[in-house]
């Protein structure tokens, strides 16, 4: 017995003996996400991870600057024809692909005709489709000419051709892409890193392209590490085991402005959270009930209790950064007597228990929210949410479903109540799916059964319109009826933030495409 | 021989000491039980009224008895104290389903081997073993990404993956019993068939391990909703379990946060005890009884 | 251990019975778990699930065959999986497209050196404590760390891991993760075993069971005529007394072990399989999660049926048990 | 004359029970064996034999066990009190009073045991037990648990050297086909295989004293014949000392040299063979006439150990004669005496001594 012991306790001690600590390899960024990406290609996924991995592999032809400025990509120069409806493009000749089989492609058209051909295929599986949808034909002038001929004119090009460009001679055997196709997960493009692996656990190692077009990349291996718990992100963070955090949860916010190691950077997404309230519902149908909400819920509180007031409250549709955002329009301020008041004044009455309609029957609506274990703060915006509502004597039910079913639930069967999300944007601000009747189906992006002939038109009118101007004022009048018609309740804009150690430098973050100048990015 | 020889560690006063040991931990379990029921039925019939959801921004994550909070705030400024005494309604009734979903069947298809039927005997060995072919947090994240995240769904599961164990138990007391020709004694004295079973065989032989096993399966419904809890698949806010409570303050424990998660945790950790030692104290119970 | 002919067929007859069980479960779990995923509401999950099973490189769904599919009973749904899966296609997984039967069978090593740590660190700290608990040298103290380390057992394990990283790093700074998946050291281990053996009750449980078993053999009349002619103790204790209730144990508690890493994991960030079930579970991953399930549960028989190999090798009267 | 192998002085054992009282296990017991001399101890069951055998074997772990007397082992290497330095450990209050309280401190007292017993055991005196099949270890062959204690106690020896040495150990106890028998598990032989096996592997490590536990108890008529014949044989081709304990006059009758028989932890009645089984002497304890006459009335072993629970009540226990309450021989000249004084040990002749107040002088 007690030589057993003996050993056991040697065997411990070695094995504490044998820590080794974790050496970081000088050259190489290390980042940690909070989600795994699923695909690594540009087009299959839909995750922000796989997003902001893609634009470390792959290019498009025009690229958008932190400005909102269209610059070129791979194509260095265009022309448009007049009627907005053509374009030309002229592609740079020093791209190459990465490597393929131990063979380096040069980029050419054809890689651009084929990549709209495989993403209009009926059977390509991707969420990007839209992007396509617009592309008339597109036409081979000569191996670095293409024109693309529109079905409608485009006032903004870039929503269009800001497209990653995809090679022709890994994908040319199979004429759609989904998931299953070996490409979503050994990708080739054009960008400043080559993917050298990924193992099972989606942790994906990249490492620099030597013939980069704009340069070679000064850090040499990018890798990616994926985190199932927030809080341990943070902690490898601040042990050094990770060199940057792409979005930092607030409740760390505070710990990491105090540490003096590392930098937080601001970067905006053109994205806003909102209450959606779904028009089929007898009473959200009644615009004073859906004003009463707005005025009942106190932003502000919930902005600076929650998130350290590191964001802004909006009032319209729009995001607050994109030029059709309405600054004249104020959003609804915190009145819960003016929200009694309006209730009161449709005929709801007023018992104990809370509000009663005409035949009796309690004010409650169902609250239908996605599980999401690691996003805390939205958590908790519901929950405040639900009290601020019942402070005027309105009842509202969480019912917190899991994410698929969820979505199934909100965009294909429209068996909700009250939703909470977020949308985020491009720079188009185009906003016709969101309130347009048409796309009140399955699946559309209006799943709240928006319907208003007068937003209708302006939003037609919208799009039809070629004069930036004119197009500016009608998104501004849109702004103010849909602000005034509350078919959300909308909350605020988040500003995101970026954590990184201060051995990185020259680190400039692009407010939507988070990598884009990530050539230039130094490592010390 | 070597019964007689059997080393007896304690001194005079360790044999005082080990009654009055055994004295506490009865009392410990009725105190810890008595008080989770007390909680169960002051707020189920609201004889006081405690609101679980009021916030108070003004204190978020206070350590106990500051502003009016006897057990301190939750990251949102919710009362703890409040929420622990709710927080017992995630348990008792869907726990005692489980267990009594459990108790039942499997009472009922171990006796059935009383009729010494040998392919039943193996049915239930082999579902045992089937049960411990996969874990049961991995089951229960199938139900759940088939179905849906409901805590009682999470306890029906429990609930049914128990029944083999149960049911393997009571046809082991059987099997002693048939050895010790109770069995044969019984029939032979005409004793009515439904009687044997329910009187003679599970009240009089086998309420011990059905009380003990009872206690455990209360004790491994708390278990499971906490760490399904931690994976987000628990009871979902705003209604309180102690797992969700847990998993909330934990955010914030390695900012040194400690009091909102472990406040909590404690009371996990105080009402498991008790139900083992229940447990423990009943077939304790048994084996003092079967060795006289 | 010497085998001559007439002790290699009863052994034989009871190891082909445990495999033959063994394979009957596999398939009753997969059967199970196959009739679950038929039942379940919503018309697209089984879809889905035998659209993986295609193959996916040269042919094309067409929507007949589409049809076929949701049209399919629940039988020959199941046996057109069997077929697949035994010939190494468990399907490839929604949300990333890639086989299934990779990506679990590299997981599961990773989870699985976890466990055997675990175990053998369970192991090696629970001697000391039996050793001093069956001597009876200070009593007072062996009751002591025994409830001390029962309470661990009762505190629920993700936030004994919160507890314990919190510990490590303000009290001393260190805070090793599961960071360099492609070389592993032991540094990483240290937290992720600790708590996987103190905090999921492996400790307590080998303690307890190893404790009252040794002590009940101790009692036997064998030891006592060991001790009678001078002969050591534990070599005479050591196959009843330790060597059966840990192989026992070993195949109890395994699938529970595998139970708790799905928390563990998460929290450590440790590439195993515990991690891809509840990834699977959130993005609904149905092909990857049928296949993670049905894989661990061919891991966890497989722990199953060698414990019964080693039981049945080493003890000569396994065979006869049998019979009875 | 050479001293004798074995003497025992003066040997008392206690029981502790639940409610912390002690029952007198062993009390007074006092004995001697000498070389090639084969004791025998008789009595029911619960009367201390076996443990008297486990006290001097050093095994018995009870609490607080042995806590007064002496165990001297001479043999020709050495001679080794085996009690030594008892009273260190052990500290009596009221002694042999109602309220007698004990302390020891076992676990020290165990250690030490241990340590002394450790070239004893095995090497000078051997023990045959009472159910072999239990006392052979299940999970190894025979044949290995015999080389084991020849490893064990003879230097020098190999693994090879052992096996040959316990295969003709089996031959020598007249086990058919031992080289097969070597292999076989105890739960694979017959009873009295065992048995044999069991002698075999006591008498593997050469002892100087073997101690025999109801070595027939549990066996057929014929085999319980044979075993007879077998330690018969032994005794008289080894030159072995021995003690065996039994319930039963054949074995006595065939085996031992002198005769202890116990009653309730005492000895009642000691002397030569001749002097105990002679069933129509009068120089007899009560009890001891007890048991002869159930002998030869075939009177089943059960009837007698009925009043065993009723006597484990008697709570004035040192200041009467155990067996009062059953006793036949109470007259009145000694009754008085016999319900408030413990009879000592009378010496009635030169071999014989009675604990009985009927034969005072």
């Amino acid at each position: 017995m007690k030589r057993i012991s003996l050993t056991a306790v040697m065997f411990l001690s070695l094995w504490s003996v044998m820590t080794v600590s974790a050496t970081t390899n000088t050259n190489t960024l290390i980042y940690g996400e909070t989600k795994r990406p699923d695909t690594l290609d540009p087009y299959t996924s839909n995750e922000p991870s796989s997003l902001r991995l893609s634009q470390l592999m792959f290019n498009g032809l025009v690229a958008i600057n932190e400005r909102q400025e269209i610059e070129p990509d791979l194509a260095s120069s265009w022309t448009v024809s007049k009627n907005q409806k053509i374009f030309t493009f002229q592609l740079r000749k020093n791209v190459t692909w990465h490597p393929y089989k131990n063979r380096r492609e040069a980029f050419s058209a054809k890689d651009v005709i084929y990549t709209v051909k495989l993403l209009q295929h009926p059977k390509t599986v991707s969420a990007r489709k839209d992007q396509f949808a617009n592309i008339f034909k597109v036409e081979q002038i000569d191996d670095y000419q293409v024109r693309f001929t529109l079905k409608n004119p485009a006032i903004n090009p870039i929503a269009i051709f800001n497209f990653k460009v995809l090679p022709y001679h890994v994908l040319k055997n199979r004429p759609y892409l989904n998931k299953k196709n070996q490409f979503a997960n050994h990708p080739i493009g054009t960008g400043p890193y080559i993917f050298k692996r990924s193992n099972t656990n989606r942790q994906i190692t990249l490492i620099a392209n030597d013939t980069y077009y704009k340069g070679k990349p000064h850090i040499a291996k990018i890798i990616l590490k994926p985190f199932s718990d927030n809080n341990i992100m943070n902690q490898a963070l601040s042990f050094n085991n990770l060199d940057m955090i792409v979005s930092v949860s607030p409740r760390h916010l505070s710990e990491l402005q105090a540490d003096a190691r590392f930098t937080l950077k601001a970067y905006n997404t053109l994205s806003y959270s909102f209450f959606a309230y779904n028009q089929n519902n007898v009473n959200l149908r009644k615009k004073a009930v859906r004003k009463a909400i707005s005025h009942a819920i106190n932003r502000e509180e919930m902005l600076k209790a929650f998130f350290n007031n590191q964001g802004t409250i909006i009032s319209g549709p729009f995001a607050p950064g994109s030029w059709a955002y309405n600054l004249d329009v104020l959003p609804d301020n915190y009145d819960p007597q003016k929200s009694i008041a309006l209730l009161k004044s449709l005929g709801y009455k007023k018992t104990t228990n809370g509000f009663i309609d005409s035949t009796g029957k309690l004010l409650a609506f169902r609250l239908r929210v996605p599980i999401e274990k690691n996003n805390e703060a939205a958590k908790r915006v519901i929950l405040a949410y639900k009290n601020f509502l019942k402070d005027i004597g309105i009842r509202v039910n969480i019912d917190f479903m899991e994410r698929e079913k969820w979505k199934r639930a909100i965009f294909k069967d429209h068996i909700f109540d009250i939703t909470y999300a977020q949308w985020s944007f491009d720079d188009s601000s185009d906003i016709s799916t969101l309130f347009h009747s048409q796309y009140n189906m399955a699946w559309g992006n209006n799943f709240i059964s928006y319907s208003n002939p007068q937003v209708d038109r302006l939003i037609k009118q919208s799009l039809s319109s070629t004069d930036h101007q004119e197009k500016r004022t009608i998104n501004h009048r849109l702004h103010k009826i849909i602000a005034d018609e509350v078919p959300y309740t909308f909350l605020w804009s988040l500003t995101q933030y970026a954590a990184y150690s201060k051995r990185l430098s020259n680190v400039r973050i692009h407010p939507y495409q988070f990598f884009d100048n990530v050539h230039l990015w130094k490592k010390n | 021989m070597n019964r007689i020889n059997k080393p007896l560690p304690f001194k005079r006063k360790h044999f005082i000491l080990r009654r009055w040991i055994d004295r506490l931990i009865v009392l410990y379990c009725l105190v810890v039980l008595g008080s989770v029921l007390t909680a169960f039925t002051i707020t189920q019939f609201n004889i006081i009224e405690l609101d679980y959801e009021a916030m108070d921004f003004q204190s978020i994550l206070t350590p106990p008895l500051t502003n009016g909070h006897i057990l301190g705030t939750d990251y949102l400024g919710r009362d703890l104290f409040n929420r622990l005494l709710l927080g017992t309604h995630a348990y008792l009734l869907p726990g005692l389903m489980a267990v009594s979903i459990s108790i039942l069947f499997g009472a009922l298809l171990g006796s059935l081997t009383l009729f010494a039927n040998k392919r039943l005997r193996k049915v239930i060995t082999l579902s045992t073993e089937l049960m411990q072919t996969t874990p049961r947090l991995v089951i229960l994240l199938l139900i759940i990404a088939i179905f849906e995240a409901n805590i009682y769904y999470v306890m029906l599961v429990i609930g049914i993956t128990n029944i083999p164990t149960v049911a393997n138990l009571i046809s082991h007391r059987i099997d002693i019993l048939r050895n010790k020709r109770f069995i044969e004694a019984s029939i032979a004295n005409a004793t009515p068939i439904h009687i044997l079973i329910f009187k003679h065989i599970l009240w009089y032989n086998c309420r011990t391990i059905l009380i003990s096993q009872a206690a455990l399966g209360m004790a491994e419904a708390v278990l499971m909703e906490t760490s399904l809890s931690y994976l987000g698949f628990g009871v979902q806010e705003p209604t309180p379990s102690w797992g969700n409570m847990v998993q909330a303050g934990s955010n914030y424990l390695l900012q040194g946060n400690l009091w909102s998660s472990s406040i909590p945790a404690l009371a996990i950790m105080s009402v498991l005890l008790a139900f083992y030692l229940l447990a423990e104290v009943v077939v304790k119970q048994l084996n003092k009884r079967h060795s006289l | 251990m010497i085998l001559r002919t007439e002790t290699i067929r009863p052994i034989s007859k009871a190891l082909f019975n445990a495999f033959f069980s063994s394979v009957l479960i596999i398939f009753f779990l997969s059967f199970l778990v196959f009739s679950l995923v038929y039942i379940s509401p919503g018309e697209t999950l089984l879809q889905d699930y035998l659209l993986s099973l295609q193959d996916n490189t040269d042919t094309d769904i067409n929507d007949a065959d589409l049809e076929d599919i949701a049209q399919a009973n629940l039988p020959q749904a199941y046996m057109s999986w069997l077929s697949a899966s035994i010939n190494g296609n468990l399907g490839v997984s929604i949300s990333n497209g890639l086989p299934v039967l990779d990506q679990v069978l590299e997981l599961t090593l990773n989870t699985l050196y976890l466990i055997i740590s675990a175990l053998l660190i369970g192991l090696l700290s629970s001697f000391p404590l039996v050793a001093l608990s069956v001597t009876n040298t200070m009593p007072l103290l062996t009751r002591l760390i025994n409830t001390t380390i029962k309470l661990l057992s009762f505190l629920p394990l993700f936030w004994l891991a919160y507890l314990l990283i919190y510990i490590s790093t303000s009290g001393f700074d260190y805070y090793p993760l599961a960071m360099n998946y492609d070389n592993m050291n032991f540094s990483q281990f240290i937290l992720p075993v600790i708590l996987l053996s103190f905090g999921s009750g492996v400790l307590v449980d080998i303690y307890q069971q190893l404790n009252s078993e040794i002590k009940r053999v101790l009692n036997e009349d064998y030891i006592l005529c060991a001790r009678a002619k001078g002969a050591s103790i534990f070599k005479h204790v050591f196959k009843e007394g330790i060597a059966f209730p840990l192989l026992n144990l070993i195949s109890n508690r395994i699938a529970y072990l595998f139970g708790a890493t799905i928390i563990v994991e998460q929290i450590f960030n440790w590439p195993g399989i515990g991690r891809l079930l509840w990834q699977a579970t959130q993005d609904r991953d149905i092909p990857l999660l049928l296949g993670a399930v049905i894989v661990t549960a061919i891991v966890i028989r497989t722990a199953h049926f060698s414990a019964q190999l080693i039981y049945v090798l080493i003890n000569p009267r396994a065979s006869h048990e049998q019979d009875k | 004359m050479t001293t004798p192998l074995l003497t025992v002085k003066d040997l008392c054992v206690r029981f502790r029970q639940e409610n912390n009282s002690f029952i007198p296990a062993l009390n007074h017991i006092s004995f001697q064996v000498n070389n090639n001399e084969v004791l025998g101890i008789i009595g029911e069951s619960g009367s201390g034999k076996s443990i008297t055998l486990l006290s001097l074997l050093g095994l018995l772990q009870a609490n607080p066990g042995v806590i007064k007397g002496s165990i001297t082992i001479d043999t020709q290497q050495n001679r080794i009190d085996t009690l030594e330095h008892l009273d260190q450990y052990v500290s009596i209050s009221h002694y042999e009073k109602p309220n007698e309280s004990i302390e020891k401190d076992c676990t020290a007292w165990n250690k030490l045991q241990r340590k002394r017993y450790k070239d004893i055991l095995g090497k000078h005196i051997a023990m045959i037990f009472q159910n072999s099949r239990l006392a052979f270890n299940p999970y190894y062959s025979i044949g290995k648990q015999i080389s084991e204690s020849i490893l064990l106690h003879k230097p020098g020896s190999n693994k090879k050297m052992a096996k040959d040495l316990a295969i003709r150990w089996l031959k020598r106890v007249k086990m058919q086909a031992p080289d097969i028998r070597y292999n076989n598990n105890p739960y694979g032989l017959s009873g009295g295989m065992c048995q044999r096996a069991m002698i075999a592997m006591a008498l593997a490590s050469e002892p100087d004293l073997l101690i025999a536990d109801e070595p027939t108890t549990g066996l057929d008529a014929t085999i319980q014949n044979d075993i007879l014949s077998l330690l018969e044989e032994i005794k008289n081709q080894e030159k072995l000392s021995m003690i065996i304990v039994s319930h039963d006059f054949t074995i006595m009758h065939r085996l031992a040299n002198r005769i202890l028989v116990y009653y309730k932890g005492f000895v009642v009645e000691e002397g030569s063979k001749n002097d105990i089984l002679a069933i129509h002497s009068r120089q007899h304890h009560p009890y001891t006439a007890l048991l002869l006459n159930a002998e030869s009335e075939n009177m089943v072993e059960k009837e007698i150990e009925t009043t065993k629970t009723e006597s484990q009540k008697n709570q004035l226990f040192f200041s009467a004669c155990p067996y009062t309450s059953r006793c036949g021989f109470r007259t009145v000249r000694i009754q008085d005496k016999c319900h408030n004084h413990l009879p000592p040990l009378i010496q009635v002749s030169d071999t014989q001594k009675i604990r009985c107040w009927a034969f005072e002088k």
